[in-house]
């Protein structure tokens, strides 16, 4: 059988992609060797647009154990102590169908860490929806939410936070990010290089049915044979089978039996079984027939290209079969061997005692394309909005407006429907700057936070690239954590236009600023490119998750007001830059202009002498400053506890508008005891770190002197109405 | 006049319901069992005597909110 | 004192209430759902999460399981059982206590802190609490709505079977405190000779105080007398 | 042999499902709904030829299994 132009087209390759698959391969390929190159060579899997970019990311320092090139990675914090964790994009499915979209997201990235060895601790997520007035949203939002914590509550891993953001550039391409972190001994730690020959590969989890198969099996001749229709399938998650599955996966872990292990992610046994074998530079023979299916008569061809989840592969010990079997009989799950190393450096598949594939594993991995696509340097507008001539607007109206907006508005009534308790260790939930979870039985907790800035990215791509890994590095120490690692999703349109090639060649160079300066290294992460419908992109979209370590459980810091009479101090210096903030978005849709500027040598010693003086106990409570600018930040801190805040009026320098709601980075406030004013004062001082007193803490009162008061009641009223109003109309 | 709509996964849809319930009645000793699959039963009583606008009614309320026709498809009946 | 706590697949509060047992000093083990024999115990715990992933019915599958004849059996000879939340499911499925746990009235799987109301403290359970006592939990479930038939709804009123029901941070019992739509606000429900409890809140979250609050402890403590 | 199980909530019974989808369905536009009731659908799939054997053994699954019998009703029939 010749392969056709229409069949190359339909699995999504180029036509000088196929003639390179048939010199690799030495003759023309059949149908299920096409479809496995498709697998290996197209975007998601290959990285071909991505890996020359992404390798000037910084990825090494000496808490990093694992950095990219696993499944997820690995960061030491002390004590034998590791934790593991990666951020992975599922767009596209959960736009199809946003309930089971969502909940295999967060299905495939808890593998990712517990194929790993570790157990997952908590589950975090970044979800951007298109604007509310687009009919779909309503759906695709109570869609993606049900089905994140519908996976994450029955498997029983906390779901402790995240962020919701809408934007029409996601009218027709929603985002849905999902990060999984896990702990885990760092002298257990699995990965998935092979290694010996003649070492079983075994099968286990889930039966392998006709999920997700692509459309690409439509157009081949194969099937015409086959009256049956066949659509593509949309992957279900199995949560329950999840749990079975991790359960069964760390208790085998603890022996030796497992040489290498490697969850079935996109892409299904394909990729598991190449990745396996090209890290150990061996082959790798399969038998097809053994595969335990749920559908009778699956060809070769759907069985390796299968994406049904809860599935892993293990290359097994000698002798070990027996005792891991038993492990998995125990869960209820399938266990089956189908297949053993070799030396041959190959890709041999076998079925019905017939070879259906035959290919150099270094075809499918090292020699899969890769570019070094055209792009174009992003124009950047420099347009000043002048406060002044717009039409004006009172300060509390434009902070309602604000605090009142699907975007700023609060999220409760999507986490009340994430468990975020269960497994006892969760210290802060969701509604903070981080979140914060106990490391089991021990007296430390790590920090997570999960960011992203679309609207900056789109403004200025490096900036706005820069900004992110800072905004991820200050929600850290807002908890008083040290920022240690991230990881990141890039969400991005066609890399096949030099304009959005240039928009991700421009994030990453932010991004890769940002984090060598402030030496926070790239572990692991995800590119998610074709983020298009009707050719029309989506804005940049980097999400960051990081992680931070905080050694002491009782130095957790909170935006919570602590008492009255305590005072604000904003750290870092406010020049107010207004061109691209929420309140020029909120207010008055303005988009244009620059993002604000990333001052790295700021935003570090700034950083780093809140930390300290949260580790001096010299901080009652503490918050970033971001979207929404000064004023906002206060108001959030006075919602979080209820008490109000007496702000002083700005001095005449600055126009207050843009005092208020200007976003200047690199900036925090914190409150502290009035009596330590003067040591605090002069420490920030000696460091050359800028602060200023705003506002002392009151009762239930918000006000800015001479200006305006409103009860901390109403504006948590109207932080809280958004989704209820939303959520009534259909 | 009143209808029932039988709402079941799709063919090739994973039913992780139907799995775990006919792993079970096999544990409970149902040996010759083949296969269970789960689907949803609504019981709709509408307010109109026309059959074929009632019907149409009740098609409308399948396809938009019963059923979600990427994984499911549905059934619609007449009760007596 | 000894306790067992029940494990099914797709337990997943184990671990913390086993942690919360061996905070109060219970020589606990941990019982696989396959075994056949219960360790001799004095408190049986049927612990949260979604055991067979709350397929079917919630508690109904895990309720046909091996371990389920040896728990019925001590419960009928008065030993004390505790079920909490998936637990509380899984002893109605298996006839222990009586009446349903239907869909939340929203549709929507609620995890967050809610009040309680202690209604009466001569049992086993609520020993260490004052009747009218208002505490802190959290509940984390999609169908913690009970439901049961009239006359069994004046049993557990009359005979001081409720000893929980749902209230708000002053301690009224209203509808607006309700967060599942459970009948009478009940939180949890006695068998009539009040050895077997089950409860949708989880106490077992909220014991330490790095965490929360410590309101559940006092369950605990009285099930250690 | 194949049969179809339909398990209904007995009709004291409250409905919460039920009770949501009609007032969605309403909110949608459909102002003569007089009542949705929810229940499942089983399809059952039974190695065994006799059909009142196989029948029997439905009915035990349904008894012992599908339903829950202090709120549930239901009613077996044998697919074509
Ligand atoms: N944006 C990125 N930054 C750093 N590493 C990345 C990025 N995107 C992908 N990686 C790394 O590339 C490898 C392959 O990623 P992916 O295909 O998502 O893995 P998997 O198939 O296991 O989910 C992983 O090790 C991942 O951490
Ligand atoms: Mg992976």
């Amino acid at each position: 059988m010749i392969i056709t132009k229409d069949q190359i087209k339909a699995h999504g390759l180029k036509e000088e992609e196929y003639k390179k698959i048939t010199e690799l391969l030495g003759r023309e390929a059949n149908l299920v060797e096409l479809g496995i190159f498709s697998a290996m060579w197209n975007e998601h899997c290959s990285y071909k647009s991505s890996k020359i970019h992404l390798k000037k990311l910084p990825t090494k320092n000496d808490i990093v154990i694992q950095g990219p090139g696993e499944n997820a990675g690995v960061i030491d914090i002390g004590d034998d102590d590791a934790i593991v964790f990666k951020i992975e994009s599922h767009n596209h499915p959960s736009f199809i169908e946003p309930y089971q979209g969502a909940a295999t997201g967060v299905g495939g990235i808890l593998r990712d860490v517990f194929t790993m060895g570790a157990r997952p601790i908590a589950l975090m997520n970044s979800i951007h929806f298109g604007s509310p007035e687009n009919k779909k949203t309503q759906n695709l939002l109570n869609g993606v939410v049900s089905g994140i914590g519908g996976y994450g509550n029955s498997v029983g891993i906390p779901t402790v936070g995240g962020e919701t953001k809408f934007n029409s550039t996601y009218n027709e391409n929603i985002l849905v990010n999902a990060m999984a972190v896990g702990h885990v001994d760092k002298n257990k730690i699995f990965y998935s290089k092979a290694k010996g020959v003649n070492k079983s590969v075994v099968y286990v989890g889930s039966k392998t049915g006709r999920d997700g198969i692509h459309g690409a099996t439509m157009a081949s001749a194969e099937f015409d044979e086959n009256s049956e229709e066949k659509k593509p399938t949309v992957q279900v998650g199995d949560p329950f089978t999840e749990k079975l599955l991790l359960e069964a996966c760390l208790e085998l872990m603890k022996d030796k039996s497992i040489i290498s292990i490697q969850d079935m992610g996109a892409a299904g046994l394909t990729s598991s079984s190449v990745e396996m074998a090209s890290k150990g530079k061996l082959g790798i023979e399969l038998n097809l027939s053994e595969v335990p299916c749920r559908e009778k008569n699956m060809t070769p061809y759907e069985i390796m290209l299968s994406e049904s989840q809860e599935r892993m592969l293990l290359i097994l010990d000698d002798k070990k079969e027996n005792a891991a079997k038993k492990i998995f009989d125990k869960w209820d799950l399938d266990f089956v061997v189908i297949g053993k190393t070799t030396d041959t450096n190959r890709l041999v598949l076998n079925y019905n005692n017939k070879k259906v594939a035959d290919i150099p594993i270094t075809a499918l991995a090292d020699e899969a394309p890769k570019y070094e696509r055209k792009w174009a340097k992003s124009k950047i507008s420099k347009n000043k909005i002048k406060v002044k001539e717009l039409k004006k607007i009172k300060i509390e109206d434009a902070l309602l407006r604000i605090l009142s907006s699907p975007n700023h508005s609060n999220k409760s009534w999507i986490t009340d429907q994430y468990d975020q308790i269960v497994m006892c260790d969760t210290i802060q939930k969701s509604g903070g700057d981080s979140a914060v979870i106990r490391i089991h039985n021990k007296e430390k907790a790590i920090a997570i936070s999960v960011d992203s800035s679309a609207n900056y990215c789109k403004a200025d791509p490096k900036s706005g690239g820069k900004q992110i890994v800072c905004e991820n590095w200050r929600n850290l120490i807002s908890v008083g954590a040290s920022p240690l690692a991230i990881t990141n999703c890039l969400n991005f349109g066609n890399p096949e236009k030099p304009k959005i090639m240039g928009e991700f060649v421009e994030c990453i160079e932010g991004m890769k600023e940002a984090c060598e300066f402030l030496n926070f290294p790239v572990v692991s992460g995800n590119v998610s490119f074709y983020n298009e419908t009707n050719s029309k992109g989506i804005n940049p979209t980097p999400v960051i998750g990081g992680i931070g370590l905080l050694n002491k459980l009782n130095k957790i810091i909170n935006m919570k007001l602590k008492k009255t009479n305590s005072l604000i101090i904003v750290i870092g210096k406010t020049i107010g830059h207004i061109e691209q903030s929420a309140f020029l978005q909120e207010n008055f849709k303005i988009y244009d202009g620059p993002p604000p500027e990333i001052n790295l040598t700021n935003e570090k010693n700034n950083g780093l002498a809140v930390l300290k003086l949260i580790k001096d106990n010299l901080v009652l409570s503490a918050h970033d400053i971001s979207s929404g600018g000064m004023l906002t930040s206060l108001a959030e801190m006075s919602m979080a506890s209820k008490i109000g805040l007496k702000i002083y009026k700005p001095k005449k320098l600055i126009d207050s508008i843009e005092y208020f709601f200007g976003e200047d980075q690199g900036r925090y406030l914190i409150e502290i005891d009035k009596n330590n004013r003067k040591k605090i004062e002069s420490l920030l001082k000696e460091n050359n770190i800028f602060s200023e007193v705003i506002a002392e803490v009151q009762n239930d009162i918000f006000e800015v002197e001479k200006m305006f008061s409103i009860k901390v009641s109403d504006l948590y009223n109207s932080n809280n109405q958004w989704y209820h109003k939303f959520n009534a109309i259909k | 006049m009143k209808f029932s709509v039988i709402v079941t996964l799709k063919k090739d849809v994973l039913d992780p319901q139907g799995k775990v319930v006919s792993q079970t009645l096999k544990n409970m000793g149902i040996k010759n069992l083949n296969l269970v699959r789960q689907g949803k039963f609504f019981e709709i009583d509408i307010d109109e005597t026309d059959p074929i606008k009632a019907e149409n009614q009740v098609r409308v309320m399948s396809e938009k909110l019963l059923s979600n026709q990427i994984i499911e498809d549905f059934k619609i009946s007449r009760a007596k | 004192m000894k306790s067992s706590v029940i494990v099914f697949p797709g337990s997943n509060c184990d671990r913390d209430v086993a942690v919360a047992l061996e905070k109060l000093q219970f020589k606990n083990s941990m019982v696989w759902h396959k075994d056949t024999e219960l360790p001799k115990s004095d408190l049986i715990v049927i612990p949260g999460g979604f055991s067979y992933g709350d397929y079917l019915r919630s508690g109904a599958i895990a309720a046909k399981s091996n371990i389920l004849t040896e728990v019925i059996d001590a419960g009928k000879k008065g030993a004390l059982i505790l079920g909490i939340c998936n637990g509380f499911q899984i002893l109605i499925e298996c006839g222990l206590l009586q009446g349903a746990l239907l869909r939340n009235s929203g549709l929507k799987f609620i995890s967050k802190n809610i009040f309680i109301k202690v209604q009466s403290n001569d049992n086993n359970f609520f020993s260490k609490y004052k009747r009218n006592d208002v505490l802190k939990l959290n509940i984390a479930h999609n169908e913690g709505n009970y439901f049961t038939n009239k006359k069994h709804l004046k049993e557990l009123e009359d005979n001081n079977l409720i000893p929980i029901k749902y209230c708000n941070e002053k301690g009224n019992i209203d509808i607006e405190s309700n967060p599942n739509g459970s009948i009478n606000n009940i939180a949890g429900i006695f068998n009539s000779k009040k050895n077997i409890l089950g409860m949708m809140p989880h106490p077992e979250r909220m014991i330490d105080k790095v965490l929360s609050e410590e309101d559940g402890l006092g369950l605990f403590s009285s099930l250690m007398n």
